[in-house]
């Protein structure tokens, strides 16, 4: 199909664009916000580089155990990914039973990692790791920059769970189509994405 | 007009399990006793593998019109890529500390 | 109508604001610096550049104003259109602004890449909230450590010194106001207790700000006596109006004398 | 196939009060209302200035109604030295996000750009509305800073850390006031994004028929290009607020380094930096002053080709580019703001050599318009005044740019009031000049009346003349060394500039009684002005192509067809964007 | 209807009567008040107190009329009386004790506040002047979570008065003035009659009533001793402090 069309009209040839940018709006919508939440995360990122280029003996407080448990996140999440995507194949063939079943596979991964996550959390918490404290006598900014960019990445997570089931719900009613779902899908990507990042910066030069 | 049927859920698997063994490559980079520059520069060179990967495959950029492409990327990077700027102050921080 | 009045009002405007820099109506002191001059020249520079830019600009604008106020007809373009002046704004706009950076580069240069003199007098600043402290090594010349957590300024350690444990601070000098010799090289080093303040000295061509965390190295050196004002330009607080110190550039005798004084006063 | 897109079924007509004029999606209702919100914060920032401006010359003057609204800040009307910070601080604030980013950009973007592009609404009008109220809250929330016990922060607009981050300590209204202003920026930001992203969407999905960039009208290119830079810039002072409000309220020690002594008490913290902060800031609060003036290009450039009645010279496509390379290289300039903060020294030249070459497209935006002005017809109705007022002001405002981009003559002049003189020049009364142009213009296209002309050029004129009474001694004074944000003079060479201080008042007071012109007139033409007919200054755009005001769905559920650029004008002919008829001036 | 009014003026005024007859009791005692009186010393040398340079800001050098100042860390006379010590009744009164009723003065002159040391009762009106031509600022930093709040507030030369009143019991109340650093002062908030020792090192604590008391000197580098004192109807007690130098 032709994006851009020669018509005449009023005796003036006229270039047109049909959709004008050929981007459906809400997903267009969708890539902006992407952008400037990528900067928003990148900005978290660059705060946590300058901090750990700035600080003497930063210290890398993750044993293997915690590696391991980012690795099966991270494994969740890009399953979460999958299943995204196999929701919005669902939704553009038209098979409603097929997208609830992808969007809950979706939502259940989610949570699995919010709950991973949220273990990780607690664990650290217990040691005596505070946004402020460093139980190791270290300086305390590996928990400042930890629980805040991880913390980001969770409540992206958490409102990309609550999102789905909306999207799920006001598909099954009939008030959200396809695109809906595929633009749910791309916010979800984009959250695994990001986990990419905070995965190996977080996590992986933290090990000792 | 898009369309992410230029690729079948099968691949779409394999792309996933791509991506998790560029992870276990990280994990192993990580336990190799790298300076933590070389182990950054490989890290983030992954990490920046994984996201291009993800963004035209999972998120389907390839298949849109290039113009997408073109109006997410320039900006992104281009805001990431001057925040570099604030690194050499990040040194002097490390240098110049009153206390030690 | 309108049209005559907004021309003679941009040209006023622009000969009175002109005249006002021309005959220095309110102008920077002189300068008692040796890397001064260079900072100065650069302003007069940027003044010749920047000002001629100015007074073109509006003058073009008002006399088009003034002469096509209101007029009839078939308008009509610029011959050449908009291409002369990009490539005027390039060229012309373009080598300015090189010339300025490359001359400029040269005098910020002069001031912060030039390793300070290995002979220079070492003085520790220390700003806060809302006053400077200067400490001098004494004798031994060196420097006792800090400790924070000892500030007590009731009790006039405004440094955190510990003399009774660490023999470098026992005969530190710290004085309320900075006095230097005349034409001698001097380095300080700046930094701050609280938030951020900063070193402003007008006659000395010098504005550095304190970083708190940081130790920042400041050096100049000063061919005139006097007594100046240190004042803060970067807002720290309440008292930010109120922050100030002097400082005396005195011959190398009294600086001797003035030096001995302020020992006998710790 | 080209698809026919009618937007006009979009959505209904809202019923009701509340639905219709204040939880409206409408998006020419929520540009009234920012509009609105922002001539409210405007007067409320004037009146700010003028307390200050009063108390900075006349020291023994009592305020009797600031001893009321504060009577800790304020004691019989005398106003102490942190309340004059305080005052200062939210006439930043207020000025710098709830007017001048508010009022160009989301305020006539909100209104107008829709209408050029031939769209019934917003691309997201749900998320156009959160947009408005949630900037709102924003302001509650600055404005509510004055009514608790401490008073509003003291920190300054740009909030520098430690001092905005380590408390109460620091001073009063560093406690509550300071994490209300955090939350309030931080509201303001998530506002902004919002709205940066429905422009953008809006600019290129939303566009009718016809519509090719290339024939977007001058202001809805600012407008697009503007939502690209908030877009981007707000994105990194989020989370500049959220890590500062960690700071406050968590514990954490992003930007307060350790050993930090207040009172005597050694603070609870370590390992922070403030340069990151100011870099964190300055990455955004640069771009944020090209945020603020970009929109003011593009309303000037939309106003001269009606006035001059003819195309700019070089068409879009000059104006359009020096757009966007000043917003492009707005992004890498930002350290000149920190060259004496002690930043590395070498940044100051890496960041010296892009604040010089930004000149350059701005020298190109301000000799397209002077030399559009060459063989023009000029009218000179109020917006054109405004207009050219404005160029004026950004040429003498520009000029101060090339001492404040080096470093070495920016090492002087820093923190002087000659910085305050340059700022207030291009990125405050330049806009400022521009939204007013902005306003005549287009007030007839949003309320259906004429503004009084007579009362229009008097504002003018004495905006004019005062604004260079006031900032042009501001930049003089700067040369003497006199030092901003000082709330009285006791250093030996600020008290001989007294004279220049009391001038300076009486310009500013003058000049603020001026503006009660303007609210006059914009009231009193709002209900007694004369009727406005659908395209009262021949213009040529999609706005003068619906009736004055606009129905519900803008055109009546038409759906129009664009055949040329914006700039169709030819002395008194012009041909409407959507006229078939043959182009007169080749756009 | 109105009955029910009646029963309820009366009983409101009888409450009024009552809370009035609880009030007016220490008045009642008061006739019956005895007094402590003695001298603090110091031990020792005297510790050196460094001259205070005031060269940041010219103004105070002009209102003290060229007087040097020093610090006032340890203060002793010609006779070795030390002073600027609380002392107070740390143990012993009981009941409703009085809250003072003329309000204290703490005045900053010359860039030195005037009195160095200042006793206060909780609820008892506290006075703050600036004589100077300068601005200070008054930053009172008590104990958090102790029951005083802490406030930071500028003074401009010559302004208004400000009245400032402490709700809890606080052994010194640090107070400074940021904008001359080295302007500092204690105000010590206690109940009971209280008095500090003047140049010479003499107190006078008046109003105690007849009782058996612990009484407390408190300075703010010795720190503090104790000692019994028993006060009889109407008749000066005489107790002496004398702390060791360090």
């Amino acid at each position: 199909m032709s994006q851009i069309e020669l018509m005449v009209a009023g005796g003036h040839e006229v270039i047109m664009e049909a959709s004008p940018y050929g981007i459906e709006k809400k997903k267009l919508g969708m890539w902006i916000f992407i952008v400037s939440d990528a900067c928003t995360f990148g900005a978290f990122l660059f705060a946590y580089g300058y901090m750990r280029i700035g600080t003497v003996a930063w210290g890398t407080p993750f044993g293997f155990s915690s590696i391991l448990n980012g690795m099966i996140m991270t494994a969740v999440l890009l399953s979460s990914s999958l299943t995204m995507l196999a929701a919005v194949r669902a939704a553009q063939a038209d098979d409603g039973a097929a997208v609830k079943k992808w969007l809950g596979a979706t939502m259940l991964l989610g949570a699995i990692f919010a709950a991973l996550h949220l273990r990780e959390w607690f664990n650290l918490i217990s040691e005596g790791w505070r946004l402020f404290a460093n139980p190791t006598g270290g300086p305390a900014q590996f928990g400042a920059t930890f629980f805040s960019v991880t913390g980001l990445h969770l409540t992206h997570v958490i409102t990309g769970v609550i999102a789905l089931g909306f999207v799920a719900r006001g598909y099954k009613q009939g008030r959200y189509d396809q695109s809906h779902v595929e633009t749910a899908g791309l916010y979800w990507h984009f959250v695994d994405l990001v986990w990419m990042f905070v995965f190996p910066l977080m996590y992986l030069m933290n090990a000792h | 007009m898009s369309s992410n049927r230029e690729l079948t859920m099968s691949s779409y698997v394999g792309i996933g399990v791509g991506l998790m063994l560029i992870v276990c490559v990280e994990v192993i980079f990580t336990y190799q006793h790298m300076a933590p520059h070389t182990l950054l520069f490989a890290l983030l060179c992954l990490a920046c593998l994984e996201a291009y990967v993800g963004v035209m495959y999972l998120m389907h950029v390839k298949y849109e019109r290039p113009i997408l492409f073109w109006t997410i990327f320039p900006a992104t990077l281009f805001v990431l890529g001057f925040l570099c700027y604030l690194f050499p102050d990040a040194f002097r921080m490390l240098n110049m500390r009153l206390m030690k | 109508m309108a049209g005559k009045v907004f021309a003679v009002v941009v040209v006023l405007v622009t000969l009175v604001t002109a005249y006002c820099v021309v005959t220095h109506v309110w102008w920077m002191p002189v300068d008692i610096s040796v890397h001064g001059p260079k900072i100065d020249h650069q302003i007069e520079e940027t003044i010749l550049v920047a000002g001629l830019l100015f007074i073109a600009g509006q003058i073009v604008l008002a006399s088009f104003v003034f002469r096509y106020g209101g007029a009839t007809g078939k308008p009509k373009q610029i011959p050449g259109g908009a291409k002369p002046l990009v490539i005027f704004a390039f060229v012309l706009v373009g080598t300015e602004v090189l010339a300025l950076s490359f001359i400029g580069s040269k005098a910020w240069g002069a001031v912060y890449f030039e390793a300070p003199d290995p002979s220079s007098l070492r003085i520790d600043v220390q700003a806060g909230q809302f006053a400077y402290y200067f400490r001098y090594s004494g004798p031994d010349g060196k420097f006792g450590p800090l400790h924070p957590e000892l500030i007590n300024e009731g009790n006039q350690n405004y440094f955190g010194l510990d003399p009774d444990h660490d023999p470098d601070a026992k005969d530190d000098i710290v004085t309320a106001e900075i006095g230097i010799p005349v034409n001698k090289p001097i380095l300080l080093t700046l930094h701050s207790k609280d938030v951020g303040h900063s070193f402003y000295v007008r006659e000395l061509r010098v504005q550095q700000d304190f970083v708190p965390g940081l130790s920042i190295p400041v050096h100049f050196t000063a061919i005139q006596t006097g007594r100046y004002e240190i004042v803060c330009t970067q807002l720290c607080g309440l008292g930010h109006y109120n922050m100030k110190a002097y400082l005396s550039v005195l011959s190398q005798s009294d600086f001797d004398d003035w030096l001995k004084k302020q020992a006998a006063m710790q | 196939m080209a698809e026919t897109q009618v937007h006009a079924a979009h959505h209904a007509p809202s019923q009701g009060f509340i639905r219709k004029y204040v939880f409206s999606v409408d998006h020419k209702i929520i540009g009234i209302q920012y509009l609105t919100l922002s001539m409210v914060s405007a007067f409320i920032g004037m009146a700010l200035s003028w307390a200050m401006r009063i108390h900075l010359a006349y020291p023994d003057f009592r305020i009797p109604i600031l001893g009321w609204l504060s009577p800790n800040g304020a004691p019989n009307g005398l106003m102490t030295p942190e309340y004059y910070l305080s005052l200062m601080t939210m006439h930043g604030t207020i000025m710098a996000f709830f007017v001048l980013t508010a009022a160009p950009f989301a305020g006539f973007g909100n209104f107008v750009l829709p209408i050029q592009v031939g769209a019934a609404d917003m691309a997201f009008p749900r998320l156009n509305m959160s947009s408005f109220w949630v900037t709102f809250v924003g302001f509650l929330l600055a404005a509510a800073t004055f009514f608790i016990p401490d008073g509003p922060p003291l920190s300054g607009w740009t909030a520098y850390a430690p001092l905005s981050a380590v408390g109460s300590v620091a001073g009063p209204g560093q406690g509550l006031g300071q994490t209300l202003w955090v939350l309030s920026i931080a509201m303001f930001c998530v506002a902004s994004l919002m709205g940066a992203l429905n422009f953008i969407v809006t600019t290129l999905d939303m566009r009718t028929k016809g519509l090719t960039l290339s024939r977007l009208p001058l202001s809805t290119w600012a407008w697009f290009i503007d939502a690209w830079v908030s877009l981007l810039a707000f994105a990194v002072l989020l989370p500049c607020g959220l890590l500062l409000a960690l700071d406050r309220l968590g514990g954490t020690s992003f930007f307060i380094p350790g050993g930090l002594v207040f009172n005597d008490q050694l603070q609870p913290h370590s390992g922070g930096s403030p340069l990151l902060f100011q870099h964190l800031f300055w990455f955004f609060g640069h771009p944020e002053v090209y945020i603020i003036i970009l929109p003011a290009f593009g309303i000037v450039s939309h106003i001269f080709p009606t006035f001059i009645r003819k195309p700019l010279v070089g068409g879009w496509k000059v104006i359009t580019f020096a757009e966007i390379a000043v917003g492009t290289l707005s992004f890498v300039v930002w350290g000149h703001h920190m060259f004496v903060s002690g930043m590395s020294p070498f940044m100051a030249m890496v960041f010296s050599v892009p604040t010089l070459f930004i000149t350059i497209p701005s020298v190109i935006a301000v000799l397209v318009w002077v030399f559009s002005l060459y063989g023009a017809n000029i009218r000179f109705d109020t917006p054109m005044l405004y207009s050219l007022g404005f160029v004026s002001l950004f040429i003498t405002g520009g000029i101060g740019g090339f001492f404040l981009a080096q470093p070495s003559t920016d090492s002087y002049l820093h923190a002087t009031s000659f910085v305050v003189g340059h700022f207030h020049f291009t990125m405050g009364l330049s806009a400022i000049f521009a939204t007013f142009a902005g306003f005549y213009y287009w007030y007839p296209k949003i309320f259906g009346r004429t503004m009084n002309e007579k009362l229009g050029k008097l504002h003018f004129w004495l905006s004019f003349v005062g604004v260079y009474c006031v900032f042009i001694t501001l930049h003089l004074t700067g040369f003497a060394g006199s030092v901003r944000r000082y709330s009285a003079f006791v250093d030996d060479f600020m008290i001989p500039l007294m004279p220049a201080q009391r001038f300076m008042t009486i310009s500013a007071l003058l000049l603020g009684a001026a503006q009660f012109i303007f609210l006059f007139n914009a009231i009193w033409s709002r209900f007694k002005g004369p009727k406005s007919s659908d395209n009262p200054w021949g213009a040529t755009t999609l706005e003068w192509a619906t009736t004055s005001p606009p129905p519900f769905d803008n055109f009546g559920g038409r759906q129009l067809t664009v055949y040329h650029g914006p700039m169709e004008y030819d002395d008194e002919a012009s041909v409407m964007q959507t006229s078939p008829e043959a182009s007169i001036a080749g756009t | 209807m109105k009955t029910h009014q009646r029963i309820g003026a009366t009983v409101f005024a009888l409450l009024l009567i009552v809370a009035g007859l609880l009030r007016s009791t220490p008045g009642v005692r008061a006739t019956a008040m005895g007094q402590v009186t003695g001298t603090v010393k110091l031990d020792g040398p005297a510790p050196h107190q460094k001259p205070i340079d005031m060269s940041k800001d010219p103004s105070c050098a002009q209102t003290r009329g060229g007087a040097p100042a020093s610090g006032e860390n340890v203060v002793v006379g010609t006779d070795g009386g030390l002073a600027n010590v609380v002392v107070y009744i740390s143990q012993g009164l009981n009941g409703d004790i009085p809250v003072a009723s003329k309000p204290v003065t703490f005045e900053q002159k010359g860039c030195q506040y005037v009195p160095h040391v200042v006793a206060v009762n909780p609820g008892q009106h506290m006075t703050i002047l600036n004589d100077d031509k300068t601005m200070h600022n008054i930053h009172p930093d008590p104990k958090p979570g102790g029951g005083n709040n802490a406030f930071n507030k500028s003074q401009l030369g010559g302004g208004p008065s400000l009245d400032v009143t402490w709700t809890a019991e606080e052994i010194a109340i640090p107070v400074k003035c940021n904008v001359h650093p080295w302007m500092h002062a204690f105000i010590v908030v206690v109940k009971g009659p209280n008095g500090v020792s003047g140049g010479n090192g003499s107190f006078k604590l008046e109003n105690v009533p007849p009782g058996t008391y612990t009484l407390t000197a408190w300075h703010e580098t010795y720190g503090t001793q104790s000692q019994k004192v028993t006060v009889a109807e109407g008749k000066p007690v005489t107790a002496d402090f004398t702390f060791k130098a360090k």
